[in-house]
C-alpha cells in the first residue's frame, strides 16, 4: 500500500493539485479562468459518462447495476446520519453547521469519482461501468437527509417543493447520467467516432482541472486563516479526515457486500469517502443560507478533498483488492 | 428631452437566488430588470471572488429594477421576502428615465 | 433513407443535441459557458475551413468552384423571396416579421453544414473541399434581399452603410475564409502540422457543442411556450418544417446543376435547407429591430435546426445519391 | 474631500447597437463611458439571459458616462437617437465626482 | 418597508489597482464592497475594451460600495490615496438601504 | 536563411497571426472570447513547461542551467539599459515612457519563446530542456532595472513592497516553473500519461492562440492610428526593430558562451529580443501609472512581436547555427 500512495503523490494529478495549492497560498495571481475551469468540468463529466455507458453497452447489465445504485442510495443517506453524530461530539459546530456539513459527506465529488477512475486504470482494473451511475444516484440523497436532521433538531422549515427539482436536474446530475445513456446507446461505435476526444487528451484535463482546484481550495483556506482561524476547531478538522474513512469503509463493505469487482469496490469506497462540494454547497445555500459556506467548503474542499487525492485513493485501492482478495 | 422620475432598485443577491427573487419580482407585477454579474465582493460573511469560489457557491448577481415611484413599496415587499433570510445588499436611488411608458 | 435515418438518430451527434434539448426542457440548470461554446464555434469553423483549404490544395481547383459560388449566391438572393411569399400565404406573421424571417432561411447555419461534412464523411463521401468558401458566401446576400422585400412592401428604410461591411466581415465569415485560405496555402503539410488538433477531436467537439445547441434551443422553446405560445401560429411551423425541404431540393438541384460531387450535392442541399441563427439575427436587430427576436429565433433554432439535424441531412444525403446516380 | 455636481446616465442596450452608440456620443463631445456586461434581464421583450441567448442577439450591455450637468442634454439627444428604434433603457441619476477636470 | 439614508460609491479602476484599492477600504474601516467586470470604456487615455486588451494591463472594473453618510469622507480619503495617479473615475450617490445594521 | 524565413512566413502559425491581424485591421468582428485566450495560453505555459520539466529529467543536469540562467538574469537586467539609451537617443520618448518601454524589451514574451520552441522542432533541434526556467528567471529582473532607470533620473519613487513579489510570482511564472518540476519529477511516464493532450494538440492551440495575438495587436494598432498616430514618433518605431536584433544578438552570443546547443542558442536569442506585452505592462501600471500603456504595447505587441514571430525567428535561428557552427 506504501508503494501505491507513493505512486499516487508522485502521479502529474497529485502533483498539479499541489502546484494549485501552493500557488495560492504563495498569493500568486495565478488563476484559470471560470468558464474555463466549468468547461473542464463538463468535459470530464461527458467523458465519464460517456466511457461508463459504453462500458455497459460491451459487458450487458445484470443484478449488479441495480444493486449498486440501492446501496449507493443507502449510503447516501446514511451517511449524514453518522457524521451528524460525529459532528455533534467532536467538534463545536452549531445544528445547522453540522448538518449542512453531514450533507456534503453524504453527498460525493466527482472529480474524487474521476481521479479514482484513473488510479483504478492505471491499476489494471476495469471497474464496471455503471458505477458512473451511481455516482450520481448518491449525489441528491444526502441532501434530504440533512434536512431531516435539521427539523429532527427543532431547526427544520418547508422545504421549497422547486429545490427538489432543482438537486434532482442539478446540471451535472444530468450530464453524468444522459452522457452514460448516450454511451449506452451508441456503445463501442460510439467510442470509436469520439475517442479522440474524450480517451486520449482526458487525463491531461483532469491535471489542468485540479492544478484549479488547489487554487479555489488553497484560496479557501487562505481566507479562512485570514478569518482568525476561529472558524474551524480541531474537532472540525479531524472530522473531515475521520469520516473519509468511515465514508470509505462503509462504501468498500456496501460495494464487496453487493459483488462489484475490485474496481467497482474501490470506486464505491471512493463515493463513500468523498464529500460534494458543487451540488450540495449551491442546495444549502438555499435550504440552510444560515449555515456558515466557509465551514462546510473549508471542510469538505480544503481538507477531505487533499486527504482522499493523496492518501484516501490509494487507501481505498488497497481495501478494495483486500476485500475482492484480489 | 422629457424625463420621468423613477426609482432605481439595485439588488445584490447570490445567483443561487436569482430565479426566486425575479419569480417574486414577476408576482408582484415587476417586468422589467437587468442582472449584472458580479466578481467579488466583501460583507458581513467575509470577502470572497468569482475565480476563488469559495465561501459563495456560484458567486453573486446584482439585479437592477427601474421603477415607478409608487409601485417601489411591492418591489420592496416581494424582494424582501426572498432576500431577508440571506446574505445581500438593497439599495434604492432616485433617477429619471426617459420613455416612462417602459416602466 | 430509412436506414440512414435511424442511423443519424443514434449518432452521438444528433444524441447529444436531443441530451440538451432535454435537459432545458425539464429546466435543469446544466449550462454551457458562453466563453466555452464561443470557443468551441472557433474551433470548428477553423478545423472546417482549414480541412476545406487543404482538400482544395490537394486536388487543385477549377471551374466548379466560381460556379458553385455562383449558384450559392444565387440561392441566397433567391430563398428569401420564396419564403417570404410562402410566410405571407400560410402564416399570419407581419411583413416585417416575414421578411426577417425569410432572411434567415435565404442564409445558413454553419453548424448544420458541419454536422453535414460530418455525416458525409460517415458515408465515405469526399465532398469538394472549396464548399466551405460557398458556404462563407451564402451567409450575406439573403439578408440584402430581405431588406428589399421590406422597402418593396412599403417599409424600408435607407441601409446603414456601416452594416453591410459588418455583415460581410462578420467573425464567422472571416474566420471560415481565412483558415480556408490558410489550408489552402500550407496544403497537406500544414495539415500535419495541426492534424491532431483540427482533426481527431473534431467529432468530440461537435458533439459538446450540439449538447449546448440543444440546451438554447430548449430554453428559447421554453421561453416561447411561457409567454403563451401566442408568437407563432401553426402557419409559421408549418413553414419551418416545409422551407428546408423547399431550400435542400433547390440547393441539391443546384449543386447536380453546377456538377457537385455526391457529398458537394450533399453540402449544397444542407446550405440551402439551412436557417441561420447567429450572424442574421444579429444583422436583424441593427436593420429591423421592430421585428421580433422571439419569431424568427424560434422557428430558425428551435424547429428548422433540430429538423434538419435529425431528419433532413439524411433526407439530402439521399437525394444526393439520387441525384447523382450514385 | 472636493466633489463636483454631475450626472450618471445608464444605457441599457443591445451588444449590436453597443458601437453605434458610442459612435454617437464620441460625436456628441462625450469621451468618458464605461460599459458594464449584461448577463440578463426582463422587459417589455420578454425575459432573456446570456446563456439561453435567444432573443437579443449577442445579448444586451449597459453603457455609464458621468457627465457635467450642463451636457446631459446633448447626451441624451445623441443616445436617443440610435436608441430609439431599440429595446432598452435610459436611466439619470443625481451624483458628485472628485476630479472635475475629468468631465 | 423602512429604508435609511446612505451613500452609493462607484469606483471604476484598473484591474491591476483592485487589491490595492480594497485592502486601502479595508484599513479605513470599510468592510462592505461589491465588484463588477467591466467590458470597456473611453476617458481621457483612449478607448479600450476587453478583447482587444491593448492599452490597459488587464482591464478595469468598478467597486461599488453602500455606506453611512457620515463615513463617506473615510472612504473617499482612503480611496482617493489610492486612485490619485491612477485613470479611473469616483462617483457618489445618494441613497437609501434597507437593513441599516449592515452598513 | 532566405528558405527558413520563407518556409516560416507560410507556417500555419504565422498565417493565423497574419489572418488576426487582418480581420481587426478590417474591423472584423471576430473576437476570441477572454476566458478562451487564457485557457489556451494556460494549456501553452503548461504543457512547455511540462515538457521542458521531462527533457531535464531524460537529459540529466549540467552546470549549463546555472550557467544559462545567470546569462539570462544579466541580459534581463542589462536589456533595459541599452533600450532606454537608445531611447533616448533616436526617440522623442520621455523618461517615464522610455524606462517603461525598456523594462518590456529586457523582459520576455512567452508566446514567442513557444513559437521558437515550435520552430526549433521544425528544424530538428532539441533545445535544452532547462530553458524554459531561463525564460522564467528573464521575465523580472528588467522590470527591477527599469525602476532603477527612473530613480537614477530623478523621477524615481520608493517601490511598493507587495509590487515586488506580485511580479516574482506573477501566475505564469509559477505555471511554466511549476509545471517545469511537475515534469521533471513525473519524467518520462508522466509525459506518456498526458502527452495526448499537452503534446499532439499543441502547435494547433498554438496557431488559434496566434489568431488571437493578431487580433489583439491588430485593434492595438487601429486604436493608436485613430488615436493621431501621434503617440508614437518614427524613432519609436524604429526602436522596435532595431532593438530585438539587439537583444537577439547578444542573447545568442550570451547562448553560446555559457555553451548550450544549437537550439538552446536560438531560444536565448529569441528571449534576448522578445519583449513582454503581460506580466511587464501589468507591472508598469501599477509602479508607473504615468506612463502611457499605449506606447509600450503599440511597440511590444504591434511591431516587435510580428517582427519576430516572422522575421526574428528564422534570423535567429540562422543565427544560432551559425554561431554554433552547425
Ligand atoms: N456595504 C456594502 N456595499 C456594497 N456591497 C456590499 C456591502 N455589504 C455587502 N455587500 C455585498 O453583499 C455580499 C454579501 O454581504 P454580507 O451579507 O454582508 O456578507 C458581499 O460579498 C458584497 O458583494
Ligand atoms: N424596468 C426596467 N428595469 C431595469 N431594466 C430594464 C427594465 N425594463 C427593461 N430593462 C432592460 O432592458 C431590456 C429590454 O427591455 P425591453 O425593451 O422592455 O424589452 C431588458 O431585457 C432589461 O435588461
Ligand atoms: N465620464 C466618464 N464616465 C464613465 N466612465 C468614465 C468616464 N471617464 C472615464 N471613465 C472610465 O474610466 C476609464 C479611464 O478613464 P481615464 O482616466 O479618463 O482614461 C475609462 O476607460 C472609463 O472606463
Ligand atoms: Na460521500
Ligand atoms: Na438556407
Ligand atoms: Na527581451
Amino acid at each position: 500500500m506504501l508503494d501505491l500512495a507513493a505512486a499516487n503523490l508522485l502521479s502529474p494529478m497529485v502533483l498539479c493539485f499541489g502546484l494549485g495549492l501552493l500557488a495560492a497560498l504563495l498569493r500568486s495571481d495565478l488563476t484559470i479562468p471560470e468558464a474555463v475551469a466549468k468547461g473542464m468540468s463538463i468535459y470530464l463529466l461527458f467523458a465519464i459518462g460517456f466511457k461508463g455507458g459504453v462500458a455497459v453497452a460491451e459487458n450487458g447489465i445484470d443484478a449488479g447495476l441495480a444493486l449498486a445504485i440501492g446501496a449507493g442510495v443507502l449510503l447516501s443517506f446514511g451517511l449524514p446520519v453518522i457524521a451528524f453524530t460525529l459532528l455533534q461530539r467532536i467538534s463545536g459546530l452549531s445544528v445547522l453547521d453540522a448538518a449542512a456539513v453531514a450533507a456534503h459527506y453524504g453527498s460525493i465529488s466527482i472529480v474524487t469519482f474521476v481521479a479514482a477512475t484513473s488510479v483504478t486504470e492505471a491499476a489494471g482494473l476495469r471497474p464496471e461501468g455503471y458505477m458512473v451511475a451511481v455516482a450520481a444516484a448518491m449525489e441528491a440523497p444526502a441532501i434530504l437527509s440533512a434536512l431531516w436532521l435539521v427539523a429532527r433538531n427543532g431547526q427544520g422549515r418547508a422545504m421549497e417543493p422547486d429545490l427538489l427539482r432543482e438537486i434532482l436536474l442539478n446540471g451535472s446530475i444530468v450530464l453524468l447520467i444522459g452522457s452514460f445513456v448516450i454511451g449506452w446507446i451508441t456503445g463501442p461505435q460510439g467510442l470509436t467516432e469520439i475517442s479522440a476526444f474524450i480517451t486520449a487528451p482526458f487525463k491531461g484535463v483532469l491535471c489542468l482541472f485540479l492544478l484549479d482546484m488547489g487554487l479555489v481550495a488553497g484560496r479557501g483556506l487562505r481566507a479562512n486563516r485570514q478569518g482568525g482561524g476561529k472558524v474551524l476547531d480541531r474537532g472540525a478538522i479531524a472530522f473531515a479526515l475521520i469520516m473519509p474513512l468511515i465514508g470509505g469503509g462503509l462504501g468498500a463493505l456496501a460495494g464487496a457486500g453487493v459483488g462489484l469487482s475490485t474496481g467497482g469496490v474501490m470506486l464505491m469506497a471512493t463515493l463513500g469517502a468523498s464529500a460534494s462540494y458543487i451540488a450540495v454547497p449551491a442546495a444549502m445555500r438555499v435550504a440552510l443560507p444560515e449555515a456558515n459556506p466557509s465551514v462546510y467548503l473549508t471542510l469538505s474542499l480544503g481538507v477531505t478533498f487533499p486527504f482522499n487525492l493523496t492518501i484516501g485513493l490509494p487507501a481505498y485501492l488497497w481495501l478494495a483488492q483486500t476485500l475482492n482478495g484480489a | 428631452m422629457q424625463m420621468h422620475p423613477a426609482k432605481r432598485v439595485e439588488i445584490t443577491i447570490e445567483a443561487v437566488m436569482e430565479r426566486r427573487l425575479t419569480e417574486a419580482l414577476a408576482g408582484a407585477g415587476v417586468t422589467g430588470w437587468t442582472v449584472l454579474p458580479v466578481m467579488g465582493g466583501s460583507g458581513r460573511s467575509g470577502v470572497w471572488s468569482r475565480e476563488g469560489q469559495v465561501g459563495r457557491a456560484g458567486g453573486m448577481v446584482q439585479v437592477v429594477c427601474l421603477i415607478r415611484p409608487d409601485r417601489l413599496d411591492g418591489l420592496l415587499d416581494a424582494a424582501f421576502a426572498v432576500v431577508e433570510r440571506h446574505i445581500g445588499v438593497v439599495c434604492i436611488t432616485d433617477c429619471a428615465v426617459l420613455r416612462a411608458e417602459r416602466f
